[in-house]
């Protein structure tokens, strides 16, 4: 049960993070003091060696909420999409 | 008057050319960009490369980068399709066209839009190596961030 | 690796695409314009556009321009082809392609190559005007040796 | 009979210079006080009011010789092809 205190979150990981993680997709209920998306990135550290190595070099991991981009600053809300991936390298 | 795409199939440069002019006679001249898969890569002989996005981003980030080249430019109509799966050295990856009333927004429009593309759109590219059948993710190169970087004085 | 041609008849900007990269998988990307006849001109209605060259020396001066863009990028071919004769708003004009290894060469290329022809190769147009049929020889304007300039540091 | 004292050369004209002149080429024998790109003109400037309209504003016609962009100083030679037009405008 979703208390007043958590936060709902839908995790999405591309390119080696979804390779670390060996997970694209996961739902995540985070206690109320992940607030933002550096906290987020604390918390799901946490749960796995592979989350622990996908998150290992902050600095190559970008970060979108809702589908626009994010920094570590960005507050999260209950029902948030937040994707994690490589710099983009299309074109 | 903006088309973007994203598709697993190539695309029909000449079509596409038709496309943006068919009915028209406003149009002093497009830009366009193709970009296509290179055999190798750091001296290294390339079997395939690999596209990935984010579906749900990818469509809304290629509509915030159109719609910015739209403000700066007087563009009379533009093109992005940018393909994803599997591509084999030769293949087109990405096509942008910008059409103008002048040459110089034309051009300038198109480099906008690719440099941009390849900042902020969320694409991934993954590259086989043909010797050792070894995979490896692209890296982003500070390059692109320095081509995209120019047109924030624009 | 240069194709040039002045001909009176229309181009396929797709069959120009494949005939430049047909067979090889070194090009990272493909700079290209493609310049159209413009239905109005100085607010006045444009009836058609008719070009005229100086045969024996159009040769000449196109290879000088992709002479000198080739000195100037790692280019892997580049094609110019621009027409003459009478054309109708919205009709192709010119087409520029150049392709490279990367695609900072290519639009480079493909805007040197656009910014010189205007300025070094022997064309000229001429307008006419709808409502009268009279016809006005298009001046040059100051924008092109400007924008020709500004090759010149580089 | 040319003289070692004069030049013969093919004149070109394109765009309205030619409809000025009247004629999109013509060959002349200059004197060898004719012998660059600037007296050239001079001297075409008297074989008619036409060919005088052609050339009154200097500043908006260009030359070519032997196909080669030139300028009023350009010397000249006998069997020189000289072309006459105005500013190019392609592209």
């Amino acid at each position: 049960m979703q208390t007043p205190d958590t936060r709902t979150l839908k995790i999405l990981y591309f390119a080696w993070l979804r390779e670390r993680t060996r997970v694209a997709e996961e739902e995540v209920s985070v206690p109320g003091s992940v607030a933002s998306v550096g906290a987020l990135i604390e918390w799901l550290s946490a749960r796995s060696p592979g989350h622990r190595a996908a998150f290992a070099n902050r600095r190559t991991v970008r970060c979108a909420v809702n589908q626009d981009f994010a920094d570590l600053a960005t507050p999260l809300a209950s029902g948030d999409e937040v994707a994690f991936f490589p710099p983009v390298t299309g074109g | 008057m903006a088309t973007i795409r994203v598709q697993e199939a190539d695309f029909d440069i000449g079509a596409e050319f038709a496309a943006l002019t068919a009915g028209r006679s406003d149009i002093g001249g497009i830009g366009c960009f193709v970009g296509t898969v290179r055999d190798h890569a750091g001296g290294r002989r390339i079997e395939a490369m690999t596209l990935e996005h984010y579906p749900a981003m990818t469509g809304p980030a290629l509509g915030r980068i159109v719609a910015e080249a739209e403000r700066r430019w007087s563009l009379l109509g533009c093109t992005v399709i940018h393909r994803v799966g599997r591509l084999r050295p030769g293949e087109n990856i990405v096509l942008v066209l910008a059409a103008a009333p002048h040459r110089q927004a034309a051009l300038d429009a198109a480099g906008f839009l690719i440099d941009f593309l390849k900042t902020r759109a969320p694409f991934w590219k993954k590259e086989t190596f043909a010797e050792t059948g070894e995979e490896a993710w692209v890296e982003a190169r500070e390059g692109d961030d320095a081509a995209a970087a120019r047109w924030q004085s624009g």
